[in-house]
């Protein structure tokens, strides 16, 4: 002991408020407490603000572009994408250019290809790149890159963002829809799939015995047949539409949700607190709802995630065999799908709804990620 | 005795499937009674059923055999929602892990209030955040803690919870299933006092299940001894520890170490070992041989178990 | 352990024919009828055909006849491949299906093993991020994005994989790996939550503490204790992989059930469709069945409870 | 006796969201060949974190050891690579865990769990380690051993679970076993059988014991030396005779105050009131202070450093220093030390004892 | 020719894409290697090759290749003599005919082929045991008898057909059929070994292996229920009487239904031939190995003129002129497809005596004109005393209908005020059933022809048809096509000029709304060469394919 301490010191403590079992911690209800969790959450947030952006595009983005939803004109069809002030950014690929690359025996056949490729006369709005020179000796092609400007060509000055599609409709207005659409779609299935499936799984499990058998077959029924016989079915009986694609959607969706919710509860079943609740006299409701469904929330979460994808894509095929939406609506499944028919040849027309998905599946599962451990009380420090 | 009892066991039965032919007989055929006001002990090796015992009291499970009298009632006859209701407001529970016992993703407040939701025992939201500080403040935790969850509070507070929580409905017997053995001596002694405090408040009548006898027999008025699904000796606590006359009970005081290194160094453990220290030649009873001293024996051994009492 | 297998299967049979009676009755509901070429054909000929093949009787005859026939086997023959037998179509299209399922699913679960694995053990690092995003893309992007993709570079530019068909081994890499992202990313998202909650528990350190190596670690203390969730959604993911069998076998040309079954439907094809229904079924309950076994495999305190299912 | 284990000035801290936790502040002692080192406190304490680090398994992210030497048989383990590690564990230091229902791999036979260090540490083949697994299992009084061998830890009690983990624990003869708590979840007959096969083994290897434990009725059949923990700090630590008949810290005062006896009947347990410090943010004094009736000024300013009563016996309170005023233990812990007075207690603490 | 309903009906929907791909399907030729084999890539598995049962264009097609018939279609859409020995002869009533055939055709098991297989083949195809659906279809009304015992009512022998010798067949038919010699090519009509047939029971024409043949090429490794189901090949036939004049010695099929899969397959030499899709068109366009082929599929809308609104012939009108046909076919099809402005397709049928097309003579009936459709809407609207008038339209499922469902929509909105449309896309067979049903207001719908007669064409919009859906009626179309059809069906060109007229008469009442005639496109080796396409039947004949090395 370097500096002995005051003796002053060494007198009995008056009564020192014992401040022990204070809680330095504001008193916030379960929402506000989640909100915070969430909050601190670098990633949750992140993917908060990518589908935040998102969901704003999808009601706003239409607005930005001067084209309609169903502005058709056959003479801008397959336009490539052209963004304001990116023209010079060639690598972009939003310069309003056409690329592509020829080989041929010599420059000027692969020059001719190109001419009858881009269906024009001369080379006046074709800028040519020489990759390689041809060579006689070693066999080698020429390989030549050419850009075409199909916008100089055709005397267009508007810009297409995302370019159009075949009917000469704009992309980025029908992106920015079918976004709109594909989420509501995605968002409604996951939560009526999250409805019924947790509800399904839950009693299932929950009432056990007879009962859980009963329904478990139930549950392989439904999986037994297929949802192709069904879904024509229901073309008979309804109406094209969201209700329908809902309908097909829901009609065997929640079973991997039932499934899953099951497997859950049957773990915690047996668990003091739901014991401790039943000595209360809780019925059968209240425990499922406020003490067994709430510890399945972070795997039910998880779960919801791999239904968003589903319930998209699902709606693309519906739309395809007619039960979906009808035109001029569209959905991202649906632009991806006959983005897909063309991909060799004008990939943009994919490639946007599929950035778009895909960035919306980003957003989801981490928050996904971020809102379970919200909701998660454990996680709270 | 002229006391009131409160439970009456009778010949309790909790067999368990476990496969096709194999049974656990968890409960074994088990009498006592429980008088109003007291605080009976249940002690015994750790799996004797000692836990099942409390659960079939309070219909967690239905018993196999045998019945269980609350004021004359039996628990596990047939009984409609009202009487069921009525039933689990006057019977609970403490768990015996504090931590396993709590919802983690209720609040302490609606942990606390679920039996007042239940009951219908307050009318407004006000009230009901009355009674849950009330009960906070009866269990030593503060209103503070009413917005927490079960993981932010150490082992003795997590245990109040429980208790809180078994309070609310006030019911007038409590069976409590090792409140304690999860928690550090410290806690342990303060829930210990709060248990006591509250009966000297409010008269409640326990089942307290532990293995720590010297706590046990701190608590009780009365203790059981089970071993192995039957219960083998029913004494007043001090009588129990003074008069033990079953061999397990024996070998079970003597396994008690005491916080006292000199007293360790000497203590000599009895073992017990069924089957050498019965006698096999008939299937024993449960025979008082004082008043208020119940022992499982044969007919030899309570003539030899008399002898030694004097 | 046997009676239970047993009373499975004798559910199994009791779903299967319910199965059978439903789509019986949903096929009856499809709009058109099973002649391929009926805008041909007048009433009166339709009529005539029909009776030919017993469509004309009462729905209750049919049905009787038809799970008659089913009991013994015989599925029909098939409207569109005239006179083919349904079992000999279904024999031929069952095994590619099947060699082109399993091995996805056998293979993407690998990967997505590994990959789940991976983040788990570098929980929170750029590992762990990179194969979230990475399952994350092989969730939100279809198979058959990923079957147009490989095919344009690996078989036509780059020449290394023949881009069609279906019977050698270089032929089978490409609609397997196509077909195995989804499960593989949905393997690896569920093994990585597990893995790290298996891996953060007492008996972890127990073994760590013995001084177990980091690998015997990971792979012979807490893979198995992973893997119940995992097994859990192979469910679904074997259902869903069936279906995306249609359309990663029609990208590459395989002669799969997946074309049966969709030929069946587009064109009435009842007897197809009844057939190839019934053994999806079949197959989705066995895996269903598999799946409840192999969690009393993995782990033995479900071997126990797994008695009354 | 030589000292197999000095820990000297140990610091571990947990890094979360809320900020870093110091589980452990700072805590040294030694461990000598031969003897059973008892560690008692409160829950959260910093007990089980202590021992862990010894072994270094502290899970890492969120847990580091921020400072200090762990120095067995003179190596410091802090430097120490995994590799090395993974070479000491199970084999020079091994530990039994607080809790037997989850310290065991649920989908491994036990048979296999206590076999895997033995086939890690020594070159002996499978048949060898199993006929060794087999004695162990067998002297750790598991019944009919060759039938269980091959079952599953869910098939076996919590009190046979245990004698399982000791079993792992013990199958390489370790030099230093750590028993964190090893019968918290036993009645007391199997307890006291456990703790005399932990002495004969002891007895049989000479391996040292640290042991975790709040009943301090174990810590005083098994232990030599007993240390007292305190938000993350050895608040006192001595032989057991002195800890038991003289302790001086008043946390130890209010530990033995609160276990009732056999005899007292009617006055209440002695609870210590109020609950541990957050050791998010450890306060500045002693740790204790605000629980302590015995509470100076000086507790609220400054930490206590360790006063040396004898050459064996440490404690950290300002009581000790010799400003402080003089205080009486409370009564019921003053009647256990009453009739046990020590030899080597001091003459006057004696007089004071008997007057009371 | 064989599209009949699903081709015709699937081609309608897909408009151009999904056609393509069936036929892109069907074939491609020559390696470049000097191999006479051609690779060839088809859309479906083979339904059957039991030439009675067969009712679709894959079917036909192969058939075409390892059967032969009486009389083929030529590069000219001639019937040129195959089996029979020269044309037939014809009675004066035009009722029977006599067909003479020769003596060195014979079946790969050596069998001569003879008129007994011909009778044996058209009886069973009209014996309602068999259950063909194309047999009463093709022979009913042709074919003496056919009718009665496709009901059930008559014998099978007494069909009108007979082998008074083992090389000469004679013919009765119900009424005289003036495209009956173009008949006589028709899959339904080639003949069938009895002997064999028999032997084989219901396992006739499972597979290869279960098959004779007596045309150009033999079909080996065929087997839909085998290991190898999606590819199959056909080989030279050396038995084959006019083997000298077929050059392939293999033709190699597979199955491959994505189009960008067969054009992949093309691009890297596999196959000979790709179809091409709208998107791809742009792309290769202008490529020597670009190659379009016009077919006679007709397209067009639907009307149900029992609806209110599209009962006022003011309201076809403005819809039928007021849609973009130009860019439908430029723009969305891409594939040489050709505006339609008439209901029977061009270069198809030409005037018996001047040799004219069918369609050059006619011209354009009904035009784009958007001016004209304004004016024509208004009057409608005025007509039917309402400013909104809201119409259903059934489309098909296929990506390319949707798209040009969607701009048909688009069309109609946009250029006539008040109307609103709402596109409802259904399956196939949904479609069919719909249609059947007459259940909609304006129906994309497409027929292709089963011979070589104008009748094929005009024949459904009479209103007696049982093709009849429409609820169309006009006495004076009915007479003339029943007239073309009864008392002037020896008369041909004042038969010919009833169908000219009758055209005029549909096209003047804008009863339905001529949209294209399909083209398809194709990536085409150019050494591949001596490919027949046909309007009608098997849409090739390869039987003088080469590879030009
Ligand atoms: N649901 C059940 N199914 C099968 N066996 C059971 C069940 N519950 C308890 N048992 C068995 O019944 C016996 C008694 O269990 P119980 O929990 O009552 O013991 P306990 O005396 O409370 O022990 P502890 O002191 O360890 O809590 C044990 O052998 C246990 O394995
Ligand atoms: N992984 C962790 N993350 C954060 N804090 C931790 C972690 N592990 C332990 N701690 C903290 O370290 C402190 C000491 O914990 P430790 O487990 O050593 O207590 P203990 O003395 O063993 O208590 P017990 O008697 O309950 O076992 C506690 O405050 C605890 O909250
Ligand atoms: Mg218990
Ligand atoms: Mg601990």
């Amino acid at each position: 002991m370097s500096n002995e301490p005051n003796k002053d010191l060494f007198v009995m403590a008056k009564d020192r408020e014992d401040t022990s079992e204070k809680i330095n911690r504001p008193s916030l209800t379960f929402w506000q407490d989640s909100w915070m969790r969430l909050r601190k959450n670098k990633g949750a947030l992140f993917g908060m603000i990518v589908l935040i952006l998102i969901v704003l595009m999808a009601i706003f983005g239409p607005i930005f572009s001067s084209h309609g939803l169903d502005d058709q004109d056959l003479s801008l069809s397959r336009m490539p994408p052209k963004v304001q002030g990116l023209e010079n950014f060639s690598w972009l690929g939003l310069d309003g250019k056409n690329r592509e690359t020829f080989e041929a025996d010599t420059i000027e056949l692969a020059e001719q290809r190109a001419l009858a490729r881009f269906q024009q006369p001369d080379t006046e709005f074709i800028e040519a790149e020489v990759k390689q020179e041809p060579n006689n000796e070693t066999g080698e092609l020429a390989v030549v890159e050419y850009a075409f400007d199909k916008y100089a060509a055709q005397g267009v000055d508007e810009y297409f963002w995302f370019g159009t599609d075949t009917l000469g409709r704009d992309l980025f207005t029908r992106v920015w829809l079918g976004t709109r659409i594909s989420l509501l779609i995605a968002l409604v299935a996951a939560f009526i799939d999250m409805l019924v499936g947790v509800a399904y799984g839950g009693i299932s499990a929950y009432f056990g015995g007879r009962t859980d058998t009963i329904m478990q077959r139930i549950i392989e029924v439904l999986i037994g047949i297929p949802n192709l016989v069904v879904v024509i079915l229901m073309i008979m009986i309804l109406d094209p539409g969201i209700v329908a694609i809902i309908i097909a959607l829901t009609i065997t969706g929640w079973t991997g949700m039932a499934r899953i919710v099951r497997g859950q509860v049957l773990k915690l079943k047996g668990q003091e607190f739901v014991l401790a609740s039943r000595t209360l006299g809780a019925s059968h409701t209240r425990i499922l709802t406020k003490h067994l469904i709430p510890n399945t929330i972070g795997l039910i979460i998880i779960n919801a995630m791999f239904t968003i994808p589903n319930a998209i894509f699902f709606e693309a095929f519906l739309s395809f065999i007619g039960l979906g939406l009808q035109a001029p609506d569209t959905s991202l499944g649906t632009l991806i799908n006959d983005g897909f028919k063309a991909l060799q040849v004008n990939p943009y027309i994919m490639i946007f709804p599929a950035i778009v998905m895909s960035l919306i599946m980003i957003g989801f599962n981490i928050l996904a990620d971020g809102l379970r451990d919200a909701l998660d009380p454990k996680m709270r420090e | 005795m002229s006391k009131e009892k409160l439970l009456e066991v009778r010949n309790l039965k909790q067999h368990f499937k476990t496969g096709r032919h194999s049974v656990v007989k968890a409960v074994d055929g088990i009498t006592f009674d429980i008088f109003k006001g007291e605080t009976f002990g249940l002690v015994g090796e750790s799996g004797c059923g000692k836990s099942t015992t409390g659960r079939s009291i309070i219909r967690l499970y239905n018993a196999t055999d045998g019945d269980v009298l609350f004021k004359g009632e039996s628990v596990h006859g047939k009984k409609n929602k009202a009487d069921l209701k009525t039933f689990n407001q006057k019977m609970q529970m403490i768990f015996q892990d504090p931590y396993a016992s709590l919802n983690p993703r209720m609040t302490v407040m609606d942990i606390v209030a679920e039996g007042l939701d239940i009951h219908g025992l307050v009318k407004s939201p006000k009230e009901r955040q009355a009674r849950v500080f009330e009960l906070l403040e009866t269990v030593g935790l503060n209103k503070e803690h009413a917005n927490r969850y079960p993981h932010e509070f150490s082992g003795g507070q997590r245990q109040r919870i429980g208790i809180a929580r078994a309070l609310a409905v006030e019911p007038e017997f409590i069976i409590a299933d090792e409140p304690i053995s999860a928690l550090d001596v410290s806690i342990q002694a303060q829930v210990v006092n709060l248990l006591k405090d509250l009966q000297d408040r409010f008269g409640y009548t326990y089942l307290f299940i532990a293995h720590d006898l010297s706590m046990v027999k701190y608590i009780s008025d009365r203790i059981g001894v089970m071993y192995f699904g039957k219960m083998v000796e029913i004494a007043d606590s001090d009588e129990l520890y003074k008069n033990p006359m079953h061999p397990y009970t024996r070998s079970l005081l003597s396994a008690i170490p005491l916080p006292d290194p000199d007293y360790e160094r000497t203590r000599r453990r009895v073992e017990y070992d069924p089957e050498k220290d019965h006698d096999h030649s008939e299937d024993p009873e449960f025979r008082e041989i004082k008043q208020g001293h119940w022992v499982l024996c044969t007919t030899k051994e309570f003539e030899q178990y008399k002898k030694e009492m004097k | 352990m046997g009676k239970y297998i047993a009373k499975r299967a004798g559910y199994m049979l009791i779903t299967l024919f319910i199965i059978a009676t439903f789509s019986f009755i949903l096929m009856k509901l499809l709009p058109g009828s099973p002649l391929t070429a009926e805008q041909k054909v007048t009433a009166a000929q339709r009529a005539i055909i029909e009776a030919k093949y017993g469509l004309d009787q009462p729905i209750l005859i049919q049905y009787f006849k038809y799970i008659g026939n089913l009991v013994q086997g015989d599925l029909g023959v098939s409207f569109q491949l005239k006179n083919q037998p349904v079992t000999s179509i279904l024999m031929a299209g069952v095994p590619v299906s099947a060699q082109l399922g399993i091995w996805a699913l056998f293979i993407g679960t690998f990967f997505g093993m590994l990959l789940g694995l991976l983040a788990s053990i570098k929980h929170n690092t750029i590992f762990d991020y990179g194969a979230n995003i990475v399952s994350v893309l092989g969730i939100s992007i279809p198979s058959f994005i990923f079957a147009g993709l490989l095919q344009y570079f690996v078989g036509v530019k780059w020449g290394l994989l023949p881009i069609a068909f279906w019977g050698t081994p270089e032929q089978m890499i490409m609609p397997i790996i196509s077909l195995s992202i989804f499960p593989m990313a949905i393997s690896s998202r569920f093994l990585r939550t597990e893995m790290i909650e298996v891996l953060g528990s007492d008996y972890m350190v127990t073994a760590k503490a013995k001084g177990v190596s980091n690998f015997a670690l990971i792979f012979k203390h807490a893979l198995r204790n992973a893997l119940i969730p995992l097994i859990t959604v192979m469910g679904p993911m074997a259902v869903s992989l069936m279906t995306g069998t249609l359309v990663i076998e029609q990208i590459f040309s395989v002669p799969g059930l997946g074309e049966q079954f969709t030929r069946g439907v587009l064109t009435n094809d009842y007897s197809i469709i009844m057939g190839t229904t019934l053994f999806f079924a079949f197959f989705f309950i066995l895996v269903i069945l598999i799946i409840d076994l192999l969690y009393g495999i993995v782990d033995p305190r479900i071997r126990l409870a797994g008695g009354d299912d | 006796m030589e000292n197999i284990l000095e820990v000297k000035n140990l610091h571990v801290s947990f890094d979360t969201y809320g900020g870093e936790v110091q589980a452990v502040r700072g805590v040294s002692f030694d461990l000598k060949k031969g003897e059973t080192l008892a560690i008692v406190g409160e829950s959260g304490s910093g007990k089980s974190v202590t021992t862990r680090a010894l072994a270094k398994l502290i899970p890492s992210p969120p847990g580091r050891i921020k400072e200090g030497e762990i120095l067995f048989e003179g190596k410091d383990l802090a430097t120490l690579s995994e590799r090395e590690m993974q070479k000491i564990r199970g084999k020079d230091i091994s530990t039994i865990f607080q809790d037997p229902m989850t310290s065991l791999n649920p989908t491994m036979k036990i048979g296999t769990q206590v076999m895997e260090g033995l086939l890690k540490h020594n070159k002996i083949s499978k048949k060898e380690a199993r006929k060794r697994t087999l004695e162990l299992l067998e002297l750790v009084g598991l019944p009919e051993p060759e039938k269980r061998i091959d079952q599953y830890p869910h098939q076996f009690s919590g009190g046979q679970r245990q004698r399982i983990v000791i079993a792992i624990a013990l199958a390489c003869g370790p030099k230093i076993l750590i028993a964190d708590e090893p019968t918290t979840a036993l009645d007391v007959t199997i307890q006291a059988q456990i703790l005399e096969l932990m002495k004969d083994i002891q007895k049989k290897v000479d391996s040292s014991i640290i042991f975790i434990t709040h009943d301090l009725g174990v810590v005083a059949n098994v232990a030599d030396r007993v240390a007292v923990m305190y938000a993350g700090k050895i608040v006192e630590i001595g032989t057991a005779d002195e800890i038991f008949y003289n302790p001086k810290h008043p946390y130890t005062w209010g530990l033995l105050g609160s276990m009732p006896t056999l005899d007292n009947e009617e006055e209440s347990l002695i609870a210590i009131p109020g609950s541990p410090p957050d050791m998010l943010n450890p306060p500045i004094g002693d740790a204790f202070a605000t629980r302590n009736e015995y509470a100076m000024e000086i507790d609220f300013v400054e930490q206590p450093p360790m006063f040396k009563v004898s050459d064996t016996h440490y404690a950290a309170t300002w009581l000790l220093h010799e400003h402080a005023p003089k205080v009486e233990p409370p009564l019921a812990v003053q009647s256990r030390m009453k009739d046990n007075l020590h030899a080597n207690v001091p003459e006057e603490r004696k007089k004071e004892g008997d007057r009371s | 020719g064989g599209d009949d309903t699903s081709d015709s009906d699937n081609s309608g929907n897909d408009g151009g894409s999904d056609s393509e791909q069936d036929d892109s399907g069907s074939d491609d030729a020559g390696s470049a290697s000097g191999e006479q084999v051609l690779n060839l890539i088809e859309a479906s598995q083979i339904p059957t090759m039991d030439s009675v049962m067969a009712t679709d264009a894959v079917a036909f097609q192969w058939l075409n290749e390892t059967m032969e018939g009486l009389y083929r279609l030529d590069e000219n859409t001639t019937p040129v003599p195959a089996i029979a020995d020269g044309d037939p002869v014809v009675s004066e009533d035009g009722l029977e005919w006599t067909v003479t055939l020769r003596e060195d055709a014979v079946w790969s098991n050596s069998d001569p082929v003879t008129a007994h297989d011909f009778v044996f083949a058209w009886r069973r195809a009209v014996n309602p045991e068999t259950g063909s659906e194309y047999g009463p279809f093709m022979m009913n009304g042709v074919l003496k008898n056919a009718e009665a015992i496709s009901n059930g009512e008559a014998e099978v022998d007494t069909l009108g057909v007979e082998a008074t010798s083992d090389y000469e067949l004679k013919i009765t038919l119900e009424k005289p059929v003036p495209y009956f010699h173009s008949l006589l090519t028709f899959g339904t009509y080639l003949p069938q070994n009895e002997a064999f047939v028999t032997e084989k029971g219901s396992d006739y024409a499972l597979n290869s292996e279960n098959l004779l043949y007596n045309g150009p090429f033999v079909l080996t490794e065929w087997n839909p229920t085998g290991e190898n189901a999606n590819q199959w090949t056909l080989v030279k036939n050396e038995d084959y009487w006019d083997k000298d004049n077929v050059k392939l010695e293999n033709i190699n099929v597979s199955i491959v239904k994505e189009t960008s899969t067969g054009v992949n397959l093309y691009n890297t030499g596999e196959i000979d031939r790709a179809g091409l899709s709208a998107e791809y068109v742009a792309q290769y366009a202008g490529t020597e190995d670009y190659r379009t082929l016009g077919e006679a599929v007709l397209f067009y809308l639907k009307f149900n003129h029992d609806n209110e609104f599209l009962s006022n012939i003011n309201v076809r009108k403005a819809i039928a002129m007021t849609i973009g046909k130009q860019g439908l076919v430029d723009v969305i099809l891409a594939n040489g497809s050709l505006v339609s402005n008439g209901a029977v397709p061009s270069s198809f049928t030409s005037h018996p005596d001047t040799g004219e097309d069918f369609r050059e003579i006619n011209g354009d009936l009904i035009v784009e004109d958007k001016e004209a459709a304004k004016e024509y809407w208004a009057t409608a609207l005025e007509e039917l005393g309402t400013d909104t008038v809201e119409l259903g339209y059934l489309g098909g499922d296929s990506e390319v209908a949707q798209e040009m469902d969607a701009y048909i929509k688009n069309q109609l909105e946009g250029n006539l005020e008040g109307l609103t449309v709402e596109v409802t896309s259904v399956p196939f067979e949904e479609r069919i059933s719909r249609d059947e049903n007459s259940e909609y207001d304006i129906q994309n719908s497409g027929w292709g022809p089963d011979y070589l007669d104008p009748s094929t064409w005009l024949n459904m919009w009479t209103s007696d048809s049982p093709y009849m859906t429409m609820n169309y009626n006009n006495e004076e179309y009915d007479t003339l096509v029943h007239e073309a059809n009864n008392e002037l069906i020896t008369d041909l060109t004042a038969r010919y000029e009833n169908f000219l007229e009758a055209e005029k008469v549909l096209m003047e009442d804008a009863a339905i709304a001529p949209l294209y005639q399909r083209s398809r496109a194709y990536l085409w080796r150019p050494s591949v060469k001596g490919v027949i396409s046909n309007p009608m039947g098997a849409d090739f004949t390869y039987k003088y394919a080469y590879i030009e090395e």
